[in-house]
């Protein structure tokens, strides 16, 4: 239950900071650590599979592009503070936001979940190699088409158009 | 409160983040990011459930992360070039101002 | 076909790692302080002044003080004072010597134009280099006492050009005697008949593959003009 | 496997750690055992890094013919008597511990307008990151501090990091040299994950284990009695094993993919604005992350601690690990003498148009070899080397295309 | 940083052919049609980055100011004069003898053929003859320090490219035998200070030429070698050719010489040209390039090395004896009549000239040197432009720039 408190800590506090900070650069940093927060937590519950795929995709891919991004839409090493928002529409922001919670939570604590299984399910890697390759095939597809396309997709929208050069 | 419930509840806070992040902030990139956080948050649903919810298949919740983080990863993709190619076009990524579709 | 050029590079280093433990052109490496090269003869660093005598360095320095050298030299790091007296000369004949005569070698640039333009080998360019000092003034600069160096100095770091040139200053020294004896001869002779003395005097030339360049005919033109001096 | 399992030398760090150990109550055991693990990781792997950093300025000085650091001894050593001929100086094997003492005692300079959280923690990440990778490395026959189901996937997740913190340096630094390169860092070191991760998949489908204790067992036994099982010596695994070695030179930032510190370019890259104990940090690092590279490049294609004979499996295996890794490591430093750097745009280049199709015929490639399984070894051997090599040719002929030596005119 | 706010139309780099084409024909920089505008507002954010003067790859303390778009080099200016030592003034102020140390240090890896453009200035304007011994050795050692040049060069732009110093040292252990020979010559490795006007100061030895001559027959075999390491290499093949191409006619308006223009494919070698020297006595080739980028800047001082390895076998046969010096020569006190002369020679970065008036005096009215790298300088922004900030490393490289000179 400690080591519970401590990731769920890690990631809420990193959550929180790194959507309020004004230094981009900074807050993209902040979302990483948020990202290896989750696959500790999901080491923690056992699924160490999903916990590597969790590091390599989020810490090694997206954050990547995200500080690309980052760095392809500044104009200085200045340029990164974030004008601050408007007040009204953070108030808003975050009464949804705790609006939304709150139901969330309520519903969360209201509902009978009965016993839990204490015992962590046992998956091999041959076992989940087996039920990707087998059961979800369809699945593994369209997954793998999607990130094709996806791939495709994001060198033709983000490559500068020649026509364009005005 | 079992486990499961403390889960959740994590899991419900972080897309209550999320969804503050991606309501309040006026950054393209940063509310691209929260709607990741919230993304996350669903994942951590389904480990939680895998973990601790009634036994189905030994591997179904595990089946469901892969393929959630393999699409978001789709999704941060083409939502960050998206962002670089508003870039091009405005000088300015802040989502107001960025209200027209053609450049 | 891709990579054989890159192959081929490796090939090569991996011939130069190996040929390093013993082939010697292939370690080319001196270790310095323990090991020392042979300097070539010709090596010049810093100018030094030739004196005939080992014991008493200050009385017999060839330098008569011209100033020529002075004069020339490029980065003007010679300064020299001339004496008030007259002290005689290998020869016997007075002549000036340099009261103060100093090379700053932090300036001097060991281009050796002074040792082309002495017309009495009085300064010759030094092969000592390790003359490293913690004081960039004081040290640098060169006094009298401190360039002063025998001739048998000379003949053990130049031994070709050393003999040369004592070959040619005993020649000259010997027909300086020659012209002296004549000249008192001559005296001698036209005090007792007035008539026109025996004028064929032998003077030395250097040999024509003679290591140091060949001079100009003597001292005998101090018509060069000063080029203006720094503001010291 | 062989009689030779529980010979002494074998089992002996093993047999060290429990003596050391076993006395505890159970859960303390185990973190004990883990510790000691921990340190044994530590101790080893950071004087062998030590000891890198000389033998590379060594071996690079003799490939340029100069004898490389041979002065900086170890007080004390001239009075012993068998080492009395060095004078003190053991052939330089001071210089380590001379370079560690300079490094700890400069000046540590942080820029007045650099980002000073990301300037401290980027070395420091960067350097838990590389050590993290060596968790899951088998060193040796009982020899793997955790085993992990998934340890292979385990190693590039951990390995992913370390770009980001380059990128934290880059940045945190408020340089223009440093930031460009961050760009490089994070361009080079995201377009090379790909193949590297995508050389090991073919292994990893053939042994079908994900763990490293697997993918060493599976490649444990000869064929004939004398052709080792590894799996560098199949097409596709040698093709892999290039690919792999390639990625891992530019995953480590060494030459001739050393883009991100191109010091002839960008001065030191993102390490221009460290100094003292943080460039220390970032270089130790460095070493390293090659050092874990190279340690997973043997555990996957070169047999892991296997021996290569039968007959020498009288030496332990930990020691058969270090040849292995050692030979690398020299491979390493023999490219980094040799090669010039490559562009930014070939890098890339390189990685999207030539490794990353070169992998998935690769993969490709793995498939028929797994589906020939019933042909004879050498006709298949044959059809894979040639699955692979043709490729290889047509795609390198169009990498170099119109870049032909050329012959010039003259003018008498 | 500021890009938009820089709208002066000097910044300003059309996409395609130059400003004013019918102006200078050959000097409209060619940049590639990738390059854009530096204040064109649309695309992305410049980056102004200040390269040296204390840069690992500036060959000194020269100063690139390199505005770059991404990687790409949009707009770079030259900055020198770190090195400025008052050259001229300081001929003018000095006797004709005094300044011939101060030609050593001009370019300071080829002191020996500065040493003969200078005498050459001094003995037209003096008519001072040469006997024919000193024009051998004179020849000789052009030739020797030719190579020591390229080969020097060729390490430094391998080290440019990011080798990590291999080629390099290869190319000072062979620099370091010529280095040797001139130094038991002249008395000093860099500095030679050896030429004179009216012939050389000091006579070789026979050993000497023996030396040479084993200099020679070996110097073949290391660049054998060394082309293995480097020429063919796929690294090096991908790095240069293409790479900061300068057109013939560029080369010809900005006055380029050396192999830099003969690598752009214009046939001009002064030793062919003014024929000065024994030069025109003997056989040998000039290789031309016929891209002009990098890759024929390397491979064209690859050639003449090899071309200059062919002419001193020729020389070394024949060297006739007699003095080294004219016996009438005057080197202290020299005054010339008034008059002016312009020496020029074929020095291995490219024409090397001194242009003298005299006015009777014994330092001279005015003393101009016409230093090759400088004058190569000029075009570097036109040969980097469109190219990324690495390749301008290896251009700087290929131009062959020594400080020293360049700045005087």
């Amino acid at each position: 239950m400690i080591a519970f408190a401590v990731i769920a800590l890690l990631i809420l506090a990193s959550a929180s900071l790194a959507m309020c900070l004004r230094n981009l650069v900074h807050s993209v940093l902040l979302l990483v650590a948020n990202w290896a927060g989750i696959a500790v937590f999901y080491l923690w519950a056992g699924a160490e599979f999903v916990a590597f795929a969790q590091l390599l995709v989020y810490v090694g891919a997206v954050s990547m592009l995200s500080l690309f991004a980052v760095l392809l839409t500044r104009r200085s090493f200045h340029d990164l503070d974030i004008i601050p928002e408007s007040v009204s529409r953070a108030t808003w922001a975050l009464l949804t936001a705790g609006a939304v919670a709150g139901v969330l939570i309520g519903t969360i604590l209201g509902s009978p979940f009965g016993n839990v299984t204490e015992a962590a399910p046992a998956v091999s890697m041959r076992q989940l190699g087996e039920e990707l390759a087998g059961t979800h095939v369809a699945g593994l597809l369209v997954v793998g088409i999607i990130l094709t396309v996806a791939l495709l997709g994001g060198v033709v929208i983000a490559s500068k158009d020649k026509e364009d050069k005005s | 409160m079992n486990p499961l419930q403390l889960c959740l509840i994590l899991s419900s806070l972080l897309f209550a983040v999320g969804l503050a992040a991606a309501l309040a902030r006026t950054h393209a990139i940063l509310v691209l990011l929260g709607v990741e956080l919230m993304l996350n948050a669903a994942n951590l649903n389904f480990i939680a459930f895998w973990r601790y919810g009634p036994p189905a298949s030994p591997a179904d919740g595990i089946m469901f992360v892969v393929f959630s983080i393999a699409v978001a990863a789709a999704e941060a993709a083409v939502g960050l070039a998206l962002i670089i190619a508003v870039y091009r076009h405005q000088k300015n990524i802040r989502l107001q101002e960025a209200n027209r579709l053609k450049g | 076909m891709l990579g054989s050029g890159l192959l081929q590079g490796l090939a090569v280093t991996a011939k130069n790692l190996v040929g390093s433990f013993h082939d010697p052109a292939r370690y080319t490496t001196v270790e310095y302080p323990e090991v020392k090269e042979q300097l070539p003869e010709s090596f010049r660093n810093f100018p030094f002044l030739v004196t005939d005598n080992a014991t008493d360095p200050m009385g017999a320095l060839r330098c008569v003080a011209c100033q020529i050298c002075e004069k020339e030299c490029p980065p003007q790091c010679i300064y020299i004072e001339k004496s008030k007296d007259k002290k005689p000369d290998a020869t016997g004949k007075p002549q000036l010597y340099p009261a103060v005569f100093a090379i700053d070698t932090s300036v001097c640039m060991s281009c050796q134009i002074c040792v082309e333009v002495c017309p009495f080998d009085a300064i010759k360019m030094d092969q000592e280099f390790e003359i490293a000092t913690t004081d960039r003034f004081s040290a640098l600069l060169l006094n009298r006492e401190q360039l002063a160096k025998p001739n048998t100095y000379f003949h053990q770091i130049r031994p070709t050009e050393a003999a040369e040139v004592d070959g040619r200053l005993t020649a000259e020294r010997k027909a300086a005697e020659e012209k002296a004896k004549a000249a008192a001869a001559a005296k001698a002779a036209a005090a007792a008949a007035p008539k026109p003395a025996a004028s064929a005097v032998p003077t030395a030339t250097p040999a024509a593959t003679a290591p140091t360049a060949p001079k100009p005919a003597a001292a005998a033109t101090p018509a060069v003009p000063t080029p203006e001096k720094p503001a010291p | 496997m062989s009689a030779t399992n529980d010979a002494f030398l074998e089992t002996f760090p093993v047999t060290l750690r429990d003596a050391a150990t076993n006395w505890l109550p159970a859960p303390w055991n185990w973190l004990a055992q883990g510790l000691i693990a921990v340190v044994a990781v530590l101790a080893i792997f950071g004087s062998l890094f030590a000891i890198l950093t000389l033998v590379e300025r060594k071996a690079l000085g003799r490939v340029q013919n100069r004898p490389g650091p041979n002065r900086t001894g170890l007080p004390y050593t001239a009075r012993l008597p068998w080492l009395k001929f060095t004078e003190g100086k053991i052939f330089g094997l001071g210089q380590p511990m001379a370079d560690g003492i300079k490094m700890l005692t400069k000046e540590d300079i942080v820029p007045r307008e650099a980002d000073q959280v990301l300037h401290f923690i980027a070395p420091v990440a960067m350097l838990a990151m590389s050590l993290m990778t060596f968790a899951v490395i088998p060193f040796g026959r009982n020899l793997v501090p955790v085993e992990l189901d998934a340890s292979v996937l385990y190693f590039f997740a951990a390995g992913a990091a370390t770009e980001l913190a380059v990128f934290m340096a880059g940045w945190g630094s408020r340089n223009k040299f440093a930031l460009l390169a961050a760009m490089r860092a994070l361009a080079q070191l995201i377009s090379y994950e790909l193949p590297l991760i995508l050389s090991f998949v073919p292994v990893v489908m053939i042994a079908g284990s994900l763990s490293t204790v697997g993918i060493v067992a599976a490649q444990s036994s000869w064929h004939w009695g004398f052709i080792p099982h590894w799996y560098v010596l199949t097409p596709w695994g040698f093709a892999g094993f290039l690919i792999f070695m390639v990625s891992a030179l530019a995953e480590s930032n060494r030459s001739p993919f050393d883009l991100p510190e191109a010091e002839s370019e960008l001065i030191a890259g993102h390490l221009t604005e460290y100094s003292g104990f943080k460039y220390a940090l970032f270089f130790m690092a460095e070493y390293l992350g090659m050092t874990a590279l190279s340690g997973m490049a043997v555990t996957l294609f070169l047999g892991g601690w296997n021996a290569p004979l039968p007959f020498l499996q009288f030496i332990p295996s930990y020691v058969w690990f270090a040849v292995k890794l050692l030979t690398l490591l020299m491979g390493f430093i023999w490219i980094r003498a040799t090669l010039p750097r490559l562009r930014m745009d070939q890098l890339m280049h390189l990685s999207w148009k030539f490794l990353v199709p070169l992998c998935l015929v690769n993969l490709a490639n793995t498939t028929v070899w797994h589906l020939t399984a019933s042909l004879p070894l050498a006709v298949r051997w044959l059809l894979c080397a040639v699955i692979i090599v043709a490729p290889f040719t047509l795609i390198g002929r169009s990498l170099t295309k119109g870049v032909a030596p050329r012959t010039y005119r003259y003018a008498e | 940083m500021s890009a938009p706010s820089e709208n002066s139309p000097s910044a300003v780099r059309p996409p395609s052919s130059g400003a004013d084409p019918s102006a200078f024909p050959g000097l409209t920089s060619a940049p590639g049609s990738n390059i854009r505008a530096v204040n064109d507002p649309f695309h992305g954010d410049l980056l102004e980055v200040s390269m040296g003067p204390h840069h690992p790859s500036t060959h000194g303390v020269f100063r690139m100011m390199v505005t770059l778009d991404g990687e790409v080099v949009v707009k770079l200016k030259p900055v020198f004069g770190y090195l400025h030592r008052n050259h001229e003034k300081l001929g003018e102020n000095t006797t004709y003898l005094a300044s011939m140390p101060y030609t050593d240090r001009l370019d300071y890896l080829c002191s020996m053929t500065n040493n003969w453009a200078y005498a050459l200035a001094v003995e037209k304007l003096a008519g001072q003859p040469v006997p024919e011994r000193a024009e051998y050795i004179r020849l000789i050692l052009a030739e020797l320090t030719r190579l020591l040049n390229h080969v020097c060069l060729a390490g430094f732009l391998l080290q440019d490219c990011g080798a990590s110093g291999t080629p390099l040292m290869y190319a000072f252990r062979e620099r370091e035998k010529i280095l040797d020979l001139f130094e038991s010559l002249s008395g000093s490795r860099m500095m030679c200070n050896y030429q004179r006007f009216g012939g050389c100061r000091i006579d070789p030895s026979a050993e000497w030429l023996d030396r040479v001559r084993a200099l020679v027959a070996g110097f073949p075999r290391f660049l054998d070698e060394f082309e293995r390491l480097i020429t063919g290499n796929e690294i090096m093949m991908a790095r240069t050719p293409g790479v900061g191409c300068l057109s013939p006619k560029l080369a010809i308006s900005a006055g380029i010489t050396g192999p830099m223009l003969r690598a752009a494919g214009v046939d001009y070698d002064l030793r062919k040209v003014d024929g000065y020297g024994i030069y025109p006595r003997y056989k040998f080739r000039v290789p031309l390039g016929a891209h002009g980028d990098t890759y024929d800047r390397y491979m064209i001082r690859v050639l003449e090395m090899r071309e200059s390895l062919g002419l001193l076998e020729q020389v070394m046969k024949d060297i006739p004896g007699g003095p080294i010096m004219d016996p009438k020569a005057k080197l202290r006190g020299l005054r010339p009549k008034a008059g002016e002369a312009y020496g020029r020679i074929e020095g291995p970065k490219g024409e090397i000239g001194f242009f003298l008036i005299s006015d009777g005096s014994p330092n001279p009215y005015r003393y101009r040197v016409r230093p090759p790298s400088f004058v190569n300088l000029t075009v570097l922004e036109d040969l980097c432009l469109g190219h990324t900030i690495a390749d301008a490393v290896i251009i700087l490289g290929s131009i062959d720039i020594v400080l020293g000179e360049v700045d005087r």
